[in-house]
C-alpha cells in the first residue's frame, strides 16, 4: 500500500474507531466469561482429590458398576424420549404448519403455555395421573381395559412419559419454524412433475425438514441427559440419571470433587452432541 | 405431439373477489399464447387452473378434447416453469431434471441420456452435477426450463419465468425461450406484466383485466389496433386525445368514410396517439387521410436512443412525439418552445372509447 | 352463486379434499389435547376437597400468610432476576449482534453450552463458587474487600445469582434475534440526519430492540416463578418458592388438592403473562 | 446555497479488492450528477465515501473548498436517500420528516411547518399522521425525499433511489425528482445502474469500472461519444464491427480526415453501430462523409413501437437495425430474408478500441 493524501489522518481516524468499538467488546467477552466461568471452576475441582491434582473421580467413574448403570439408564431414557418426541412431535409440527395462520397461532400458544410452566407442576400433574389410583388407572379398569391398577408411576416408563410431555413443545416449536419456511411452491411443482402426494412428502417435504427434525432431536436429547426433578418424582428411587447422582454426592456424601466430575461428564457429552449437530447441519445449509 | 386447449366457462370466485369471470379461449396446438395483465387481473389464476393448482368453481378445461378441470395436478402430464423456478434445493441439477423421468418409472441409462439431452438444449449440461446454490438466477432459469421439457409434456405453462433476470439477460432469454419452443413445437402458455416480452415472444397475447379477457390477438393487432384505451393504456405508450377535440381543432383531412367506421358505435370516442407514429409536418406531404394538429413543444428529453418531445395542443392537452436519434433527425428536430405543426396517417391512428382507468 | 359447467363434479371433489385435510387436523389436536389434558386435570382436581366441590384450596392460600409470603417471595425474585438479566444481556446482545460473524457464531455457542446443560449442574457449580470457604469468599478476603467470609450461598442473594446466570443465555437468544434483524441502514440513515452514535442509539436502536427486550424479560419472568431446584439448593431453605410449596404439600403433607390449586395459580400468572406479552408485542408489530 | 464537491486521489481497497483506484471529480454547485456503472464498479462506494460511511483509504474529499474526508457522517450535513429508503418503522410520517429537525433544535412550530412544506413538495401532506407500514412503495420514496430536504442540506445523495418502483411509476418519478431538483437548486449525486434513468435526469454522468471513471460527459457525449467499447456496450444497444471489416467490405465513402481523426491513436479500432442509427439505402441518400454495407435480413422482430430487423454482413456479422412503428415505415420494412443495404452518416458512427468484456 502506497500512502497517499489524507491517509495518515485517515488511518488515525480508523485506528481511534477500532479502539472504541474494542471497547464493545468488553460487555460480550464479560457475559461469555460469567456464562463459562462456572463450568471452569467445576472442571479444575474435579481434578483435585485430597488437594493434590489427581484422575481419582474419574477413575472412579469408570471402575463402579453403579456409575456405569446410571450413565447407560440417562442415555437410554434420552434415546427412548427423543424418539417418542419425533414420532409424536413430526406430525403435530407438519399439521399445524398446513392450519390457516389463526388456528396456527393458537394451537402453538396452548402448545406454549405448558412449556413455560414450571418443571415441577408439570412432572406433579403427571404423578397425579399415573399414580396407582390416578386417572388412568381408573379409567383402565372402569373401562375393562386392565382388572388391576398398571405400575405405571415409580417406574422407567412413567418417567419417560412426563419427560415426553415436557420435551414435546421444545421439538414441535423448533421443527414448526423449519417446516413452515419450506417453500410451497416446491410441492407444487413435485405435483406439476407428476408425483402423488404421498410421493411429494417423502421426496421433497421429508428431506427438506431433516434439518429441523435433526436439530430439534438433537436439543431434546441434549436437554434430556440434564433431567432431575421429573426422575425423581417419577421414577420413585427406580430411575437414577447422572444429575441424581450429582446430587447425592453432595448432599448425602459431600463428595464435591466426584459431583464435578460427572458434571464435567456431563457438559463434554453435550458440548460433543451440540458440535455435531453443528457439523452436520451446517454442512446441509 | 403438441396439444391444444379449450377453455370454456372458467370461473373462480374468492369470497366476494371475482378472479375468473366465465372465461373462454382457445390455445391451439404449437401455438404461444401469452397472458398479459396487470396484478390482480386473472391471469395467474387461469395458468393455474391450467396446472391444476386452482380449482375452479365452474368451467370446463379439455386438453385434446379431454376434460382434465377435475384432474389433480400430477396427473395432468403438463410441464411448468415457475416464477423463482422452485428447482429441489436438495437435489442437484441432474437430479432435479431426472425427477419426472424418475416418477415415470424411466430406467437410469435412458434418464441419464435424457438429463444429458435436455440440459444441452438449454446449455447447461456442463453444470450437471452442480447443487442448485451454485447456480446464477440465468442458470436457474435455464435448468428449470430443462425440468419441464426433460418429461416430454405437450404443453408447457411458464409464470412470469424471466421477472427475475436483470435487463440484458431478460432480452437475451426471451429469444432463446423463443426459439427452444419453435424448435420442440409445444404449446406453451406464458403469463407476464412485461409488455414488450409478450409483444416480442407472442403468437397471440390475451388482454386480461378483472377478471376477463379484454382482447385476444396477434401482437401487431393488440399494438396497431387496440380494442380498448385500458389495452391502448397498458401496451406502449399513449397519448389520448378525445375525438371532439381533434375534431374541432384539427384539420383533420380524414375520410370521411374512415370516420363513420371508427366512430360510428362509439359513445365517447378518443383518439390514441403513439409517440413513435406522429409526424412533423413539414408541408412536403401532402397526402389525403391524414390528421394535423398545431402545438408548441414544451420540453425536449434526450433518452440516448430516442428523443421525445412534449408537445401542448392547441387545446391544452400535451402529448409526445418520439425520434429515433440519427444527427439529421436532431439537427431539425423542433426545440423547446418553438410552435410546431404535427402530421399523424390515418392507419396510425386508431380510436377507442373513453373510459376511467385506474391508478 | 350462479351453477356453472362442471361446478357439481368440481365441488364434490373440493369436498372431498376438504375431508382429506381435516384428517390432518388429528395429530395437531392430539398433540395439542396431550399437552393442556394433565393441566385440566390438575384444575379440576384442585376444585375438590374431601370428595366434593369446594373452593377451599384457594380460600386457605388466600387465609395462610405464609402462603402470601411465598407469593410475594416468588415474584420478587422473579422481577429482581429479570431485572439484572436485562441489565446484564442488553449490552452483551447488542455487542454479540456487532461481532463479525464467526466471533457472533463462537460467543453464541459459548453461551449456549451452559444453557443447554442440566440445571442442576449449574446450580451446583454455583453451590460451589458462593459458599463460606468457596472461592468467591476466598478470593475476596485475600484480596482485602471483606474480612469476614460473606453471605452468598443459602440466601436470596445465592439464590438470584445462580438463577440470573442460568437465565442469561435464554435472554441473550431472543433478544439477539431482534437486534440483529434490525436494519443497519435505519443506523446510517439516523447518522446521515444528524445524529451522534448515542442518540442515534437512543432513539432508533433502542426502540426497534424494545419487543426483543420485552419477550425476553417476560420469557425470563415466567421461567423464573417456576423454579425449584435452584432456590431449594442455593436458597439453603431461606428461600420459598410456589413450586417448592408444590412439592411440600405432596411430600410432606400428601395434600395433592392444595398442590393443585398452587400450580394452577402458577399456571393462570404464567397465561396472563404470555398473553399481556402477545397484546404488548403483536400491537407494535 | 448548492454546494460544490471536490474529490481527488480517493481510493478504498477491501483485502485485495480496489474499490477506488485514485478517483477525482468535482461536482458543481447545483449540479445533477450521476454514477453509473454495472455492480462492483465502485459507484456505491465513492457515493458512501461521500456521506461519510465508508472511509477510504487515502484521498480528499472537499465541499465548497472544507475538507470532510474524516468528519464522521453526522457532520456533513449532507441529505441522502437510500435504495430501500431507511425509514424509521417506530416513527410516523411527519414525526420521520420531523427527524433531522429535532436534532438540530428547530422549534416545534417552525418543525410542523417545515414538516409540512417537506410533506407538500412531494405531494404527501395528506399522509403526515401515517404510519410508514401502511405506505406504499412509491408514497415511501417521496417520503425519503422529504425527509433528505427538509433539513435543506446543500447536498443530496441518491443511492439508487427508484430501483423498487415498476416501471410505470419510476418513469414519473424520475421527471418528477428532476423537476424538484432544479425548483430547490441543490447538488444531486445520483447512483444508478439504469442507463435511461441517467440518460434522462442527469446534467453529467460519470460511467464507472473497475473502481475508475471510465468517462464523465453530459448524457448526449456519453452515448453519442463513449469513450470506450465497454461504455458504448453499458449504454444503449450497440453492434461492434470491426474496423478492418467496415474497410474492407464496405462502400465507405468517408472523408479521409474523419478516418484519420478517429482511427488514428487507436490500436485496434472497432465501429460502434447503433440500431437507431442506421438507415436503409434507398439510393435516394447520395451524400458523402456516409457509410454503406450490404446484408441480408434474417429475422424482423416486431416491438410494438420499434421494429427490429437483425441484418446479417457479408462478412457474417450480425447488427440490428429499430426503427418505429409507422405504418409508412413498416410498409417499406425489409422482409426476412430479402437482401439489404444499409448507411450510416459519418456523424452516426463512433470508433472505439477493441476490448474483451466480461459477461
Amino acid at each position: 500500500m502506497t500512502a497517499g493524501v489524507n491517509s495518515a489522518i485517515l488511518a488515525s481516524v480508523d485506528a481511534s474507531e477500532k479502539r472504541q468499538s474494542h471497547l464493545l467488546l468488553f460487555p460480550a467477552i464479560a457475559v461469555v466469561s460469567l456464562a463459562i466461568a462456572p463450568f471452569l471452576w467445576l472442571g479444575a475441582l474435579s481434578f483435585v482429590a485430597d488437594g493434590q491434582i489427581s484422575l481419582e473421580h474419574y477413575a472412579r467413574m469408570l471402575a463402579n458398576p453403579s456409575y456405569i448403570t446410571t450413565f447407560v439408564t440417562t442415555l437410554q431414557m434420552s434415546a427412548v424420549v427423543t424418539a417418542f418426541v419425533v414420532l409424536l412431535g413430526f406430525p403435530a409440527a407438519y399439521a399445524i404448519s398446513l392450519l390457516p395462520h389463526r388456528l396456527a397461532t393458537a394451537a402453538l400458544t396452548l402448545v406454549a403455555i405448558p412449556f413455560w410452566t414450571s418443571l415441577l407442576v408439570r412432572t406433579y400433574a403427571w404423578m397425579v395421573l399415573l399414580q396407582r389410583n390416578g386417572l388412568i388407572n381408573t379409567w383402565a379398569i372402569e373401562l375393562g381395559l386392565v382388572e388391576r391398577p398398571m405400575r405405571l408411576a415409580n417406574s422407567f416408563l412413567g418417567t419417560s412419559i412426563g419427560m415426553i410431555h415436557i420435551m414435546l413443545p421444545l421439538f414441535i416449536f423448533t421443527l414448526y419454524g423449519t417446516v413452515k419456511a419450506i417453500d410451497r411452491t416446491l410441492l407444487r411443482a413435485a405435483a406439476n412433475l407428476g408425483a402423488s402426494p404421498i410421493r411429494t412428502f417423502m421426496t421433497v417435504f421429508l428431506p427438506l425438514s431433516l434439518p429441523g427434525v435433526v436439530t430439534g432431536a438433537m436439543l431434546t436429547f441434549i436437554i434430556c441427559l440434564g433431567f432431575y426433578v421429573t426422575p425423581q418424582l417419577l421414577g420413585g428411587g427406580n430411575v437414577t440419571t447422572i444429575p441424581m447422582r450429582v446430587q447425592q454426592n453432595i448432599l448425602i456424601y459431600s463428595d464435591w470433587g466426584a459431583a464435578s466430575a460427572l458434571g464435567v461428564v456431563l457438559i463434554v457429552i453435550v458440548a460433543l452432541v451440540m458440535l455435531t449437530l453443528r457439523a452436520v447441519v451446517g454442512k446441509r445449509g | 405431439m403438441p396439444s391444444s386447449i379449450e377453455i370454456s366457462d372458467l370461473t373462480k370466485r374468492y369470497g366476494q373477489f371475482v378472479s375468473l369471470d366465465n372465461v373462454s379461449l382457445s390455445v391451439s396446438a404449437g401455438e404461444f399464447l401469452t397472458l398479459l395483465g396487470p396484478s390482480g387481473s386473472g391471469k395467474t389464476t387461469l395458468l393455474m387452473s391450467i396446472a391444476g393448482f386452482t380449482r375452479p368453481d365452474a368451467g370446463s378445461i379439455r386438453i385434446d378434447n379431454k376434460e382434465i378441470v377435475a384432474l389433480p395436478p400430477h396427473k395432468r402430464n403438463i410441464g411448468m416453469v415457475f416464477q423463482n423456478y422452485a428447482l429441489f434445493p436438495h437435489m442437484t441439477v441432474a437430479e432435479n431434471v431426472g425427477y419426472p423421468l424418475k416418477l415415470r418409472g424411466v430406467g437410469k441409462a435412458e434418464r441419464d441420456q435424457r438429463i444429458t439431452a435436455a440440459l444441452a438444449a438449454v446449455q447447461m449440461d456442463r453444470f450437471a452435477s452442480r447443487n442448485v446454490a451454485q447456480l446464477s438466477g440465468g442458470q436457474r432459469q435455464r435448468v428449470a426450463v430443462a425440468r419441464a421439457i426433460v418429461f416430454e409434456p405437450n404443453i408447457i405453462l411458464m409464470d412470469e419465468p424471466l421477472s427475475a433476470l436483470d435487463k440484458k439477460l431478460r432480452e437475451e432469454m426471451q429469444v432463446e425461450l423463443k426459439h427452444l419452443q419453435v424448435r420442440l413445437g409445444r404449446t406453451v402458455v406464458y403469463v407476464t406484466h412485461d409488455q414488450k416480452e409478450a409483444l416480442t415472444m407472442s403468437d397471440r397475447i390475451a388482454v386480461m383485466r378483472a377478471g376477463k379477457i379484454e382482447q385476444i390477438a396477434t401482437p401487431k393487432d393488440i399494438y396497431e389496433a387496440p380494442a380498448s384505451k385500458f389495452v391502448a393504456d397498458f401496451i406502449g405508450d399513449s397519448d389520448f386525445v378525445p375525438a371532439s377535440v381533434v375534431l374541432s381543432t384539427g384539420d383533420h383531412a380524414l375520410a370521411r368514410n374512415f370516420l363513420q367506421a371508427k366512430l360510428g358505435s362509439l359513445r365517447d370516442p378518443i383518439f390514441v396517439l403513439r409517440p413513435e407514429k406522429i409526424e412533423i409536418d413539414t408541408g412536403a406531404d401532402v397526402s389525403h387521410g391524414a390528421l394535423r394538429l398545431s402545438g408548441t413543444v414544451q420540453e425536449v428529453l434526450y433518452q440516448g436512443n430516442a428523443l421525445v418531445a412534449y408537445i401542448a395542443l392547441e387545446s391544452g392537452q400535451v402529448i409526445r412525439l418520439q425520434r429515433g436519434t440519427r444527427t439529421s433527425i436532431m439537427e431539425s428536430f423542433p426545440q423547446a418552445g418553438s410552435p410546431v405543426r404535427i402530421l399523424v396517417h390515418e392507419k396510425d391512428i386508431c380510436i377507442v372509447e373513453q373510459e376511467e382507468l385506474a391508478r
